[in-house]
């Protein structure tokens, strides 16, 4: 069996077994964890309306906060938005998909996703750059804020390698790009890369809260 | 747990005396062994880990954009007042004994045990540097609750024996007097009696049954007093049965600032219990941020069920008035600029109350830059005013607030909340600042159209 | 109705791209220049494969204008053509291999006096030499 | 012997084949192997003193379809000199003898060149139940192999067969069928796999074994390198359709008209080594790529096995939906029971309730 058997094969199926069960199992465990009911007399009603909006509201700082942190969400947004326009505008990255889901989509030219993948890694350094070096960002800073930059820049360097044939073969190139974001969807579940979901169920519970008194969050 | 290392004395009128370096003084309480300490944290952290807790602990990403938003860190700088890292322990703690991993965390000593040590150093971090006013809550791109989970961990901290001095003694003080501050009931009756003699407005005092019941919070007892005549002067202007009781007045309840739950439970039931013994519809609650935060919207957690009757902010209650027409007010002519009291507007919800107020007084509000439910603390709420140790930087998070207000340009300063117009007393006497805080319910009640007049 | 009735089409399948020049003809000239300078120097042959290379139609257009053509073109009949041309610089050939059945088999640029399959063999021109003394000899005792 | 010590050289000459036909030949060898242009005077030289090389061809469990892609591209040129030249002392399917004869030519040959002939094998060999799928002569393949490799002195394997198994070893692999370098391990061993291999490639070999008296250079799967070191992705023609972006999506729409790449389609050229793009079949008429069908990948090892021919390289091995749905049951379970561990421990630090 080659790399890329195993890769493709065997190291996948793993991988997606785990990235499913893990993401599942997190869910779950705090989703079933005690929940007290809040007996004071709400202000107003809808309160999932507060909790949907909450969703947005916090896609981008409210104005008295943008000059400190907008920097920071301009190269998050990079990050976030390259990642899902590389995953899934990229053609050989479509056919993945196409491939589980049955169908297929529009694809950006190679050279267009190279480019794009390109500054998302530019931006990846950017943001590693301030964790390390930013005070604030360093004294809170575990493993984990490492590891999953490490997951997650490294299908970046391994894809664009692939791309401009760095590698000795293709298929070396492509199997070491497939294991690394099989090493990241194994790694999703069990460090902050569930923030994909916990944004969801956080800003939902925030907004929701405060909508029922009326606050602000 | 009674028993408290009191080798700092602690004369609460006296000059106040600051500690520069807050890390260098940890304060205990009682005779715990270290070991029962961290297992009492444990015990009591644990408690809180439910599930919205548990989404807010999982949710963090480490991004660090809370401690911008924090007044604190913005005052001092250091990156140790950044809100999420002052929750460090009890996340922790979360993950090794509640989180879905919390096995493999425990298996593989990945999330280690809370020490002492940690405890202690975090003392600071938990009461010194954070009024819980939530200001971290709109930066995080997460949106966690920082603020409630800070009030959350203080209740291990609490148990553990391990509060500031100062909060511990005004609360073992509130919790075995009634009143943090010496405003006992007999004290609490004879300041409303003089208050009313002097302001020549009728008093109700211990009526055996009344559609409302007003408390007061012990700052304005005995600092302010005038706003137990202002209430009165309003509340008899719109004929209403209205009362004070020596058996339930206290608004302030400094069991849930420091952490002590089974407290906060039995001043609010104090409360409730007179309110429900009276038949009132309404409780109003005095200018104060914390009191309306703990009975607003804990009160009922509190109690178990539904409240028998509505809570409101005296801001509320005021604009209602205003709303209804069954009080009219003689225009200021002045500019105004706000300070909201982050308990009662960004995490209570009465932001436009005190804005129709103010409306109806026909003054010029100037917002300042990061107002209404965006506005910053003035660093004196959850307890922190009462801290000595905490003054320098209380101070410092002060001269912020002064350029944010000065900035606006306002004539006059208005708040509707004792406590924080309690620190900007003392910080304007520290900082000789040129101006004055006023407080909303003595503007109207000075500038009442009494029905004599009409 | 035979079998030669049956009309029947042709199709040439897709054809190959690359009539663009990729830019790879401008590499191969910069070594190409190499070579030639090698050659001038110390006179040993180079040659440069072209089968091997990925050039397209453009690019081969491209070489074949910059190189232009020379004084001699020849042709060589032995297992198939042979096609040789000098380019517009002396001692740059251009060797075009066909098979017998007068497909492309290589091609190369030659860098040197004269191409390798041009040369007359040392043992040939021994045979041919061999075989001329017989045909003289033939020839006197006809003659004769 | 007389015919034996004749030298190539002597043998071309004598058959009238001029000087610069045989150097036109190993130019075009050389270019084929990579072998520098400067060195094919050596080359030719070397391999006009080299004697007639005895040559066993064996033929497991195959399909012939190696022996007919290489008989019927030969034009009759310098290549079939070459093949004319060698010794092919035993090949069942093209010699006239059978049976009983054809085995004692076996013997003969290989006794008269003990330790010196080529043996050229093609299809994989049958190793369950000690061998007995596939026979000839009353004799396993297994054994067969065994016994003529001994006196081998080098072995090719011709075809993705011989080489890795093939179709025969594809799952399930009912005989146990495994390539010649899995059973023969102290010979040297060269692969040429491809399904059929590429005849051009043979020739190569067989002129550089001739020329330099051992097999070339060869990879990491014994094939030889100067023909596979490359995609066929990376010496495509249709590669810059690929770098451009543009995909034929059908086999019958716009794109695979205009000829644009065909990865959507399943080609495996980016993973298959291979010289078809460069040295095509039929002499250079056309290959599977410029016919319009991507690269099955057949001259990988397992290629049966690599899903769909029609899969897009990128594409996984996508278990199931059952698999998928086990793995989020199992999540569910495992979320259901921390959270029951998260409290019953929660109750037992905080002392109940």
């Amino acid at each position: 069996m080659t790399l890329l058997d195993f890769a493709r094969g065997p190291a996948m199926q793993v991988a997606i077994f785990i990235f499913v069960l893990g993401i599942v199992w997190r869910l779950v465990g705090v989703w079933a964890l005690r929940q007290k009911k809040d007996l004071s007399e709400a202000r107003q009603k809808g309160a999932w309306i507060g909790g949907i909006k909450g969703l947005f509201a916090h896609a981008w700082p409210y104005k008295p906060f943008v000059p400190k942190v907008g920097a920071q969400y301009i190269v998050g947004y990079v990050i976030h938005l390259g990642l899902f326009i590389v995953l899934f505008f990229g053609t050989p990255h479509m056919l993945f998909f196409a491939d589980i889901v049955n169908f297929t989509w529009w694809t950006l030219p190679g050279g267009v996703i190279t480019f794009v993948a390109l500054i998302t890694t530019v931006a990846l350094f950017i943001a590693l750059a301030k964790r390390l070096v930013d005070p604030v960002q360093r004294l809170i800073s575990n493993f984990d804020d490492y590891a999953t930059w490490f997951v997650t820049t490294l299908p970046f360097l391994t894809g664009l390698a692939t791309t401009a044939n760095l590698w000795p073969h293709y298929e070396t190139g492509l199997a070491i790009h497939l294991l690394s974001v099989w090493l990241l969807l194994i790694y999703f579940p069990f460090g902050k890369l569930m923030h994909s979901f916990w944004f969801v169920v956080s800003r939902y519970t925030t907004g929701s809260r405060f909508a029922r008194r009326g606050g602000m969050a | 747990m009674s028993k408290t290392t009191t080798e700092m004395a602690l004369d609460l009128d006296a000059k106040r005396l600051s500690v520069v370096e807050p890390g260098t003084r940890v304060d205990v309480q009682g005779d715990l062994s270290d070991e029962a300490r961290v297992e009492k944290a444990m015990t009591n952290f644990v408690k809180d880990f439910g599930r919205v807790t548990a989404t807010y602990m999982e949710a963090c990403i480490h991004c660090g954009a809370c401690a911008h938003a924090c007044p604190f860190y913005e005052a001092s700088g250091n990156p140790r007042h950044t809100p999420i890292w002052k929750l460090e322990p009890f996340k922790q703690a979360y993950k090794r004994e509640a989180g879905p991993l919390a096995f493999f965390y425990k298996a593989f000593n990945l999330k280690k045990n809370v020490t002492l040590d940690e405890l202690k150093e975090w003392q600071e971090l938990l009461y010194d540097t954070c009024t819980m006013c939530g200001r971290c809550t709109l930066i995080c791109p997460m949106s966690i609750d920082i603020a409630t989970l800070v009030g959350m961990a203080r209740h291990g901290m609490f148990h553990a024996g391990l509060v500031p001095h100062e909060l511990y003694t005004v609360t073992e003080k509130a919790q075995r007097e009634g009143s943090p501050l010496g405003a006992t009931p007999q004290v609490f009756e004879d300041r409303v009696e003089w208050m009313g003699d002097e302001h020549e407005v009728d008093m109700h005092m211990n009526e055996d049954q009344a559609d409302v019941l007003v408390l007061m919070s012990s700052i304005e007892i005995q600092k302010y007093p005038e706003s137990m005549a202002a209430t009165a002067k309003i509340l008899n202007q719109m004929g209403k049965s209205w009362t004070f009781r020596t058996d339930g007045y206290e608004a302030t309840n400094f069991g849930m600032l420091s952490g002590n739950t089974g407290w906060q439970k039995e001043m609010s039931m104090k409360v409730i219990g007179t309110a429900e013994k009276i038949g009132a519809k309404l409780v109003i609650l005095p200018e104060c941020g914390h009191a309306y935060q703990a009975l607003r919207w804990q009160g009922a957690n509190m109690y178990g069920k539904s409240l028998p009757f509505k809570i409101q902010h005296i801001s509320e209650f005021l604009a209602d008035a205003v709303d209804s027409g069954s009080i009219k007010l003689k225009p200021v002519n002045k500019s105004v600029a706000f300070h909201d009291p982050c308990q009662v507007s960004r995490r209570g919800g009465a932001t436009q109350a005190p804005r129709k107020v103010l409306e109806a007084l026909g003054v010029e509000l100037i917002e300042s830059k990061s107002g209404g439910s965006m506005n910053t603390c003035c660093g004196g709420g959850g307890g922190v005013i009462t801290i000595h140790r905490a003054d320098t930087l209380r101070y410092k998070v002060m001269g912020a607030k002064f350029r944010q207000l000065d900035e606006t340009g306002a004539e006059m300063m208005v708040t509707s909340c004792s406590n924080c117009r309690q620190n900007f007393d003392d910080s304007s006497e520290k900082l000789n600042w040129d101006k004055q805080m006023n407080s909303l319910l003595e503007l109207v009640a000075d500038n009442l159209v009494e029905e004599a007049e009409k | 109705m035979s079998l030669k009735d049956i009309p029947v089409h042709f199709d040439t399948g897709p054809t190959p791209p690359g009539s663009e020049p990729t830019g790879m003809a401008e590499a191969l000239l910069h070594e190409i220049a190499g070579h030639l300078l090698t050659v001038a120097r110390d006179g040993e042959r180079q040659i440069v494969e072209l089968g091997n290379l990925p050039l397209s139609d453009g690019d081969f257009q491209v070489l074949e204008d910059k190189l232009g053509r020379g004084e001699v073109s020849a042709e060589i009949s032995a297992s198939g053509r042979t096609e040789v041309h000098e380019t517009a610089f002396p001692g740059l050939w251009w060797v075009k291999y066909y098979n017998a059945g007068d497909q492309p088999a290589a091609q190369q640029l030659e860098i040197g006096t004269v191409p390798m399959i041009l040369e007359a063999h040392p043992e040939d021109i021994q045979a041919s030499a061999e075989r001329f003394s017989k045909l003289l000899e033939e020839s006197e005792r006809n003659s004769h | 012997m007389k015919e034996h010590a004749l030298t190539l050289g002597e043998e071309l000459r004598r058959q009238g084949v001029s000087r610069r036909s045989f150097l036109k030949y190993c130019s075009v060898v050389a270019a084929s192997m990579a072998i520098p242009a400067t060195m094919v005077p050596a080359m030719a030289a070397s391999l006009a003193q080299a004697r007639r090389q005895s040559v066993i061809w064996m033929s497991y469990q195959e399909c012939t379809a190696c022996i007919e892609s290489l008989t019927r591209a030969f034009a009759p040129t310098v290549e079939n000199l070459i093949f004319n030249f060698i010794s092919l002392d035993f090949q069942h399917a093209l010699q006239a003898a059978a049976g009983d004869q054809a085995v004692e030519a076996l013997h003969k040959a290989m006794e008269e060149n003990w330790g010196k002939y080529l043996v050229l094998v093609d299809g994989s060999i049958p190793l369950k139940d000690d061998g007995i799928y596939s026979t000839s002569h009353g004799q396993t393949h297994l054994e067969s192999l065994r016994e003529v490799a001994e006196g081998a002195a080098a072995i090719v394997s011709i075809g993705t067969c011989a080489a890795y198994g093939g179709v025969g070893a594809a799952r399930p692999n009912p005989t146990g069928a495994v390539g010649v370098d899995e059973i023969i391990t102290d010979k040297p061993i060269l692969n040429v796999p491809g399904c059929p291999p590429i005849p051009e490639v043979m020739t190569g070999v067989l002129t550089s074994f001739l020329a330099f008296g051992e097999l070339p250079a060869v990879d990491a799967l014994k094939r030889p390198s100067a023909f596979f070191s490359d995609t066929i992705h990376d010496r495509c023609y249709r590669r810059p359709f690929y770098d451009q972006g543009k995909f034929a999506k059908t086999f019958d729409d716009e794109g695979a008209r205009k000829g644009w790449c065909l990865y959507e389609l399943g080609c495996k050229g980016p993973i298959t080594h291979n010289a078809c793009a460069t040295m095509k079949f039929n002499q250079g008429v056309s290959w599977p790529i410029q016919s319009g069908h991507g690269c099955l990948g057949c001259s990988e090892p397992n290629f049966w096995d690599k899903d769909s021919f029609y899969k897009p390289l990128s594409a996984g091995q996508w278990g199931s939906a059952e698999g998928i749905a086990v793995a989020a049951a199992a999540g569910v379970a495992l979320g259901a029971a921390s959270a029951v561990m998260s409290r019953k421990n929660q109750d037992k630090i905080s002392g109940g309730k």
